[in-house]
């Protein structure tokens, strides 16, 4: 463990930070939590200074997964950066994919058929349902749950990666969107795969929900457990189900109506008290709400080209400019922001980063709670490390 | 006597099992390889995947994911080890009880992998600690790591627990310590384990 | 509340435990290395270079070696050698070819980007993924021999894919045929001897039909590709 | 038992006699002592074998797979690949650990678990040590482990050992106070501190085929409950596995435990678990008696192993399930919902006691009497202690 | 969708005649989107920032995204700032603000005090290209680790040398190679592999 760095650390404007005691008092517990931790999800670090077990100040350590994202997008070209928007939010390479894909449809004016429209509103949606599920267990599993709850989400996990895998060729990494469409057509018979997943469902989601959303234990451990206004989730820039639990009605789906969302017919659910708990019944609900938009994303895929036959696949040379593309991906607004100078590569290459941005309030949530509440509220902001460090 | 495979072989056809103190060792290792709970990037999801019931790597005894190194056999180096986190890494390495074994799953944990070109990328764990088995992939399959775990477990059932093969930690000299990289100015110093990694020399030059 | 939760929990995990011996719903393990998942038609690991013949994989590979995949290829992983000289596709033309080309698998992220950018349906996407190896650098890098696998092959895995791309590569190859024969015979008309239809443009290669000419063209050695030999490290 | 016991019944006791037929006299009391220890040691290690076994198996089945099934047939052979992979570890001792407690601790641990083995009465013969108040003696060495994991999770000199050390003081020493008290009901009832007596005292049946155990009245059935709920958070098991919480504090008080020492932590666990489910079988469900009357061919070890077994699947099936509280929480509900039952319940078995003159055509308003003095209680807390929380509904936006 | 905002034009103007003198001026973008974007001098950024944030018809109360580029060609550091408004449900809004050099005057005024969900990102800023936020409350490196003296996401910075097995070598990691081992990518390295 390495001991903190030097403090800098007067409270940030806005935040609840009570104030430290004297270092030298001696009656602190420094923890450094992570980069090795079961449940930091992945390699984050959280520097918790303890007075017992409450925690009075916390401090998150980053850079432990910055792999250069940005840089590595400013020295390939547009198409090279495809595949790498996969391994950023790991979970979701559709939603990633077609954040950049928007992007730089928007740089270059490219239009998108309606196939390919629909296919990725559908992917996207298979993609909130997976990581949904996969952020439900990975939550249940740090209230201790012994992987019961994680196995289940996974089994449902594995249906919508087989999903992925028999149309784009790879299970997490799929790189499959494209300027100005979708790489491959999804035959009838994936649609009709899809739709049996889709099915399938909400019969996972009232078992998942049997298991442990009416827990007294579960309940005991999440409600009222860092609760986060919305005054402090819409200036902390915090987005996506975090933001709704807060309840701010707050979806990019409905504000910007990027691809064809308006055609979609579905309710977007609000969070009264902001707690752990909230954020993830939220997860559960946009679940449910997930279900309609893919049945009717199934039942009215037009037929069509999936590709815009005027498309480039290579040799892309946008003029100067600059564009910037957001979605509501599943853990928040995920966006590019693109300068380009006329080469084949980007001048600038921007991940507008959901899961970083909402952990600024990490702090906020954690001070004056415990260790096992820091451990799931942390679960509860829903991080990908591959997208916080980059 | 010296009993030769092929004779042993033809004992055990006749039902009689002739273990030696070597065998019953190895096979109990084989067999007992709790991994550390351990997840760096990408590939660690597919390293859960692999514990999670499709592919249930609990049927190799492998499901004990111990979240203390003290108590983990093995370190599947699942991800991208940056330059920032080589020194954990390495720290979690020294603090597993021999014997242990390294898995480098994905490219990135074997060479950086798509990323090594990034300036905070460490180009391969094998730069400080020994790795068992390379797995390649972008992620592996799940599949692709049980494949490399049935490769480690021959290779502990192959070890012979004297002799020059033995295996490095019965080797009484061998501290087995490795040392810990630290941060410099501009890259971790020293930038890779001159003991350990010897790369063949490039086999050409770049191209101009 | 007052425990009904939990009691609705410990009832699903019973439900569970008792579906395991009977729902296969409920025991979804695949065991490994007995049973195997059918791999998807679209599943790809990493790629591979398609021959054509699988008695002559070294003269007969799909790539001319235009470093298109090499210039693509996001983490640079390929690294292509024109040869210097020519040598006779499977359909007889004259091409250059790939003298080194190796991938490291090490790096590579199975992206499919070379498959996509390849004009000449020569590179493809191998579905092989037991490749766990003890063998740090040689094992890791897959030279021409090594990376070479017939269309068959090709056929094999992506059974879909395949077959399209050798209807589409025989329609080029008619196409082509029809074009030199109705150039060869606009040609012979004119008499002119001395202008020899130009080297087509390599999407159109002689017809498939053409017989080998593996006597007739002075065919070098193909050259097996020689593991990489050791140089003296130019580095510090 | 009106007939002769059977064959299987007295084999013990056969195998006993015929060990000491071959000895002189003064040395009978050291080998039976020995033999005694022997055999719980064998039995009860096979038993710690199989049941991780056991519970990595059920635990897969519960997650829909299979769980171990490649070392020896069908798996059977993984907990000695364990052990033997554990035994030849490397034993690593932090430098600025305590070695002499760093040691002690998982000794202890153990020790004081298989001290608990010697006074539960494994069948009508099988009884290491009849002591007039076993079941003290019984509290009194499962109550010194806290030590070791105090020591433990001192020695260790690591901040998250030392955290599970200060969470595993808080939560035995409060579930300790439940866990007395729920048995004091038994003590009342059966008017001894023996084991053997409390047993015996739940022989026989009531209307012929009821079994008299004492689970089975609702004094009982609450103090069965508390009991459990109590010897769960008191072996450390999920939801009560606090000190190793594993999502928070790493491994707990065993982080730094590597090779043999922490398989005896384990060892200790499951020891700990097997005594406290073996005394859970002998104050209320009856130790070695059979359910039935025309069952009482098959051995009464048996009967207890079964008991026991099913317990112990209990424990498996409820850590498969539950999630973990917070420490509060958890020091909570023992201090505010399990010792108020439990003292509410010696009410009951007060009342329970002294109705026991009434004639037979007041049973059901005993019963009904008996019944509302746990479960009103049970609500009235219990709605108390989750004050606050429950379902909730959500509003979806407009637009 | 979104409701109209006003243009950036109408913004500008408004910004100016609040806060007379002050440099703001319009950067055009030639992309089809073609949104311009604000850019304002150090200076006067807080205040307009405040501005834009409490203004009635802007409301811009959430700053999405936080973005340094590296221009070597004029020679300045850049930071761009994406603006929304949860409140009215429009933006964006772009604003940039330039440093003076790219040596000695890299400091621009923190808008964290402003808008919260700055604090990482700006910190981000910092630590990958080097702009001093003044006024941010805990400026240290997000990424790197702090002994780390350089500022990598700059144009013109050098990686360590760490290319010692390449075997794929080419292109920009032979230009980073020969940047790191000038021997080997001399023009007639003395033992030269075998290519013919």
């Amino acid at each position: 463990m390495i001991e903190a760095s030097t403090d800098a650390l007067l409270p940030s404007p806005g935040s609840r930070v009570r104030p430290v005691r004297d270092p030298f008092h001696g009656d602190l517990l420094e923890v450094s939590m992570g980069p090795h931790h079961p449940s930091t999800h992945g390699v984050f670090r959280m520097v918790a200074t303890l007075d017992g077990e409450t925690i009075v100040r916390l401090k998150p350590v980053f850079g432990y997964l910055h792999r250069n994202h940005e840089k590595l997008g400013e020295s390939t070209t547009y198409l090279a950066s495809m595949p790498y928007t996969d391994r950023l939010d790991y979970l979701c390479s559709m939603t990633n994919n077609w954040a950049y894909a928007l992007a730089v449809e928007r740089l270059i004016g490219q239009p998108v058929p309606e196939r390919a429209e629909y296919v990725r509103v559908i992917l996207a949606e298979l993609t909130r349902l997976l990581n949904h599920t996969c952020l439900a267990g990975f939550l249940l599993q740090d209230c201790g749950a012994s992987g019961t709850p994680l196995m289940y989400a996974f089994r449902e996990r594995e249906k919508i990666l087989d999903l992925f895998e028999s149309l784009s060729g790879s299970r997490m990494m799929c790189n499959y969107q494209r300027f100005g469409g979708c790489r491959v057509d999804p035959g009838a018979h994936w649609l009709a795969a899809a739709s049996r997943v889709t099915e399938g469902y909400g019969r996972f989601l009232d078992e998942f929900e049997a298991l442990l959303t009416g827990n007294e234990i579960m309940m005991a451990r999440t409600q009222g457990v860092g609760p986060l206004s919305a005054k402090l989730a819409v200036a902390a820039g915090v987005t996506g189900p975090m933001l709704r639990a807060a309840g701010v009605a707050y979806d990019i789906r409905k504000v910007d109506g990027y691809g064809i969302y308006p055609r979609f017919n579905f309710r977007v659910p609000l969070g009264e008290h902001g707690d752990t708990y909230d954020r993830y019944m939220l997860r559960i609900l946009e679940m449910r709400e997930s279900i309609p938009i893919l049945r009717q994303a199934l039942a009215e895929i037009p037929a069509g080209p999936i590709m815009d036959p005027k498309a480039r696949l290579r040799g892309l040379r946008p003029k100067a400019g600059e564009s910037y593309g957001r979605i509501e991906g599943p853990k928040g607004e995920i966006g590019f922001y693109l300068v380009s100078d006329g080469t084949p590569n980007p001048y600038r290459y921007r991940v507008r980063p959901p899961s970083l941005i909402n952990l600024t309030i990490l702090e906020d949530l954690c001070l004056g709670r415990t260790i096992a509440d820091a451990v799931i509220i942390l679960g509860s902001v829903d991080i990908v490390l591959g997208e916080v460090d980059r | 006597m010296e009993i030769t495979p092929e004779q042993k072989d033809e004992l055990r056809r006749h039902g009689i099992l002739l273990t030696s103190l070597e065998e019953l060792y190895n096979w109990g290792r084989s067999h007992s390889v709790w991994p550390l709970q351990f997840g760096l990037a990408c590939c660690a999801i597919e390293m859960i995947a692999t514990s999670m019931a499709r592919f249930d790597i609990a049927r190799f005894g492998s499901e004990v994911f111990r979240p203390s190194p003290r108590q983990a056999d093995l370190l599947i180096v699942s991800g991208t080890v940056t330059k920032k986190m080589a020194p954990q890494v390495v720290r979690l390495w020294n603090q597993m009880p021999e014997p242990k074994y390294c898995i480098a799953m994905g490219a990135c944990a074997i060479s950086g992998g798509p990323f090594k070109q990034g300036y905070n990328v460490l180009k391969g764990i094998d730069r400080y600690i020994p790795v068992d088995v390379y797995i390649p992939g972008c992620p592996p399959r799940p599949e692709a790591l049980l494949n490399g775990l049935i490769t480690l477990q021959a290779k502990i059932s192959g070890q012979s627990i004297s002799g020059p093969d033995a295996p490095r930690h019965l080797g009484s000299a061998d501290s087995c310590e490795y040392p810990v990289p630290e941060f410099g100015g501009h890259d971790l110093e020293p930038p890779k384990n001159p003991d350990l990694w010897q790369p063949p020399a490039p086999a050409r030059a770049p191209k101009p | 509340m007052l425990g009904t939760g939990l009691i609705k929990g410990l009832m699903v995990t019973a439900k569970n435990l008792a579906g395991s011996f009977h729902d296969p719903e409920r025991l979804v393990t695949t065991e490994y290395p007995e049973q195997r998942t059918v791999l998807p038609q679209n599943y790809r690991n990493f790629p591979f270079l398609v021959t054509e013949n699988a008695e002559d994989p070294m003269g007969t590979l799909r790539c001319v070696a235009c470093q298109i995949c090499e210039k693509e290829c996001p983490p640079q992983c390929i690294y292509i050698e024109k040869s210097k000289d020519k040598k006779a596709d499977a359909a007889g033309k004259m091409q250059i070819y790939p003298a080194v080309f190796d991938i490291d698998i090490s790096v590579c992220m199975s992206c499919q980007i070379c498959v996509e950018v390849c004009p000449f349906d020569a590179i493809k996407m191998d579905q092989v993924f037991e490749i766990a190896t003890a063998d740090r650098f040689t094992g890791l890098l897959l030279d021409r021999g090594q990376l070479s696998k017939p269309n068959s092959y090709f056929h094999q895995i992506h059974p879909t894919d395949a077959a399209e791309v050798d209807g589409r590569l025989a329609a080029e190859r008619k196409a082509a045929a029809e074009k030199a024969k109705a150039a060869a015979a606009a040609a012979a008309a004119k008499a002119a001897a001395s202008t020899a239809s130009a080297p087509s443009p390599v999407k159109a290669p002689p017809p498939v039909s053409a017989p080998p000419p593996a006597t007739a063209v002075p065919a070098i050695p193909p050259p097996v590709s020689p593991p990489p030999p050791p140089s003296p490290p130019p580095q510090p | 038992m009106p007939h002769a016991e059977p064959w299987l019944e007295r084999a013990p006791l056969l195998l006993r006699d015929a060990v000491n037929a071959l000895l002189p006299a003064p040395a009978r009391w050291w080998v039976d002592s020995f033999l005694d220890i022997a055999v719980l040691l064998g039995v009860f290690g096979l038993l710690f074998a199989f049941l991780t076994l056991a519970e990595r198996k059920v635990l897969g089945r519960i997650q829909n797979r299979p769980g171990p099934n490649r070392a020896g047939w069908g798996g059977v052979l993984q907990p000695f690949a364990d052990g033997i992979k554990m035994l030849t570890k490397e034993d690593i001792v932090p430098r600025l650990a305590d070695p002499i407690l760093h040691f002690a601790a998982p000794v202890a641990l153990v020790a004081f678990s298989l001290m608990s083995f010697a006074v539960i009465p494994y069948g009508r013969h099988l009884l290491a040590l009849d002591m007039d108040s076993g079941v003290l003696y019984f509290f009194a060495a499962g109550a010194s482990s806290e030590l070791a994991v105090f020591m433990a999770g001192w020695s260790g000199r690591n901040k998250y050992s030392l955290l599970a050390a200060m969470r595993a003081l808080a939560q035995l020493i409060s579930y300790e106070l439940p866990l007395l008290l729920s048995f004091v009901p038994v003590v009342m009832i059966s008017g001894s501190l023996s084991p053997s007596a409390i047993v015996t005292a739940q022989g026989g049946w009531h209307l012929g085929f009821i079994p008299r155990w004492n689970v089975l009245t609702p004094w009982g059935f609450a103090g069965f409950a508390i009991f459990m709920v109590a010897s769960l958070a008191e072996s450390n098991r999920s939801p009560f596995d606090l000190p190793e919480a594993e999502s928070e504090l790493i491994a707990g008080h065993l982080t730094e435990y590597s090779g043999f020492k922490y398989a005896l932590f384990f060892m200790a666990e499951y020891f700990g678990m097997c005594a406290l489910g073996g005394m859970a079988v002998t104050l209320f469900l009856g130790g070695w008696q059979a359910p039935c009357a025309f069952l009482g061919f098959i051995p009464s070890y048996a009967w207890f192993g079964a008991k026991l077994l099913a317990l112990l699947l209990g424990f498996i099936w409820i850590r498969a399930t539950l999630p973990r509280l917070r420490i509060d929480q958890l020091t909570r509900f023992a201090w505010k919902f399990l010792v108020p039952l439990a003292l509410v319940n010696l009410v009951t078995v007060g009342f329970w006691h002294l109705s026991a003159s009434w004639s037979r055509g007041f049973d059901p308003l005993r019963w009904a009497i008996a019944i509302a003095l746990v479960v009103i209680p049970f609500v009235a807390m219990g709605r108390r202690l989750s004050a606050g929380l429950g379902p909730r509904t959500y509003r979806f936006a407009a637009q | 969708m979104n409701p109209a905002m006003e243009t950036p034009e109408q913004i500008r103007d408004r910004l100016l005649a609040r806060f007379p003198g002050a440099e703001i001026s319009l950067v055009p973008n030639p992309a089809p989107g073609a949104q311009p974007s604000l850019c304002v001098g150090a200076a006067h950024l807080r205040e307009a920032a405040v501005f834009l944030r409490d203004d009635d018809a802007l409301r811009l109360d959430y700053c999405s995204n936080v973005t340094g580029i590296d221009w070597p060609k004029p020679g300045h550091l850049e930071v761009v700032y994406h603006l929304y408004s949860m409140a009215l449900r429009h933006g964006p809004l772009v604003l940039r603000a330039r440093t003076g050099n790219r040596a000695d005057l890299v400091s621009l005024p923190s808008l964290t005090p402003v808008w919260r969900s700055c604090e990482f990102q700006e910190r981000e800023v910092f630590d990958l290209y080097g702009v001093v936020f003044e006024g941010h409350p805990d400026l240290r490196r997000l990424l790197m680790w702090d002994e780390f003296k350089d500022f990598p996401m700059r144009k013109d910075y050098v990686e360590p040398p760490d290319y010692e097995w390449e075997p794929t070598a080419h292109d920009a990691v032979a230009a980073k190679a020969a940047l790191q081992h000038p021997a080997a990518a001399a023009p007639s390295p003395a033992p030269s592999p075998e290519k013919t």
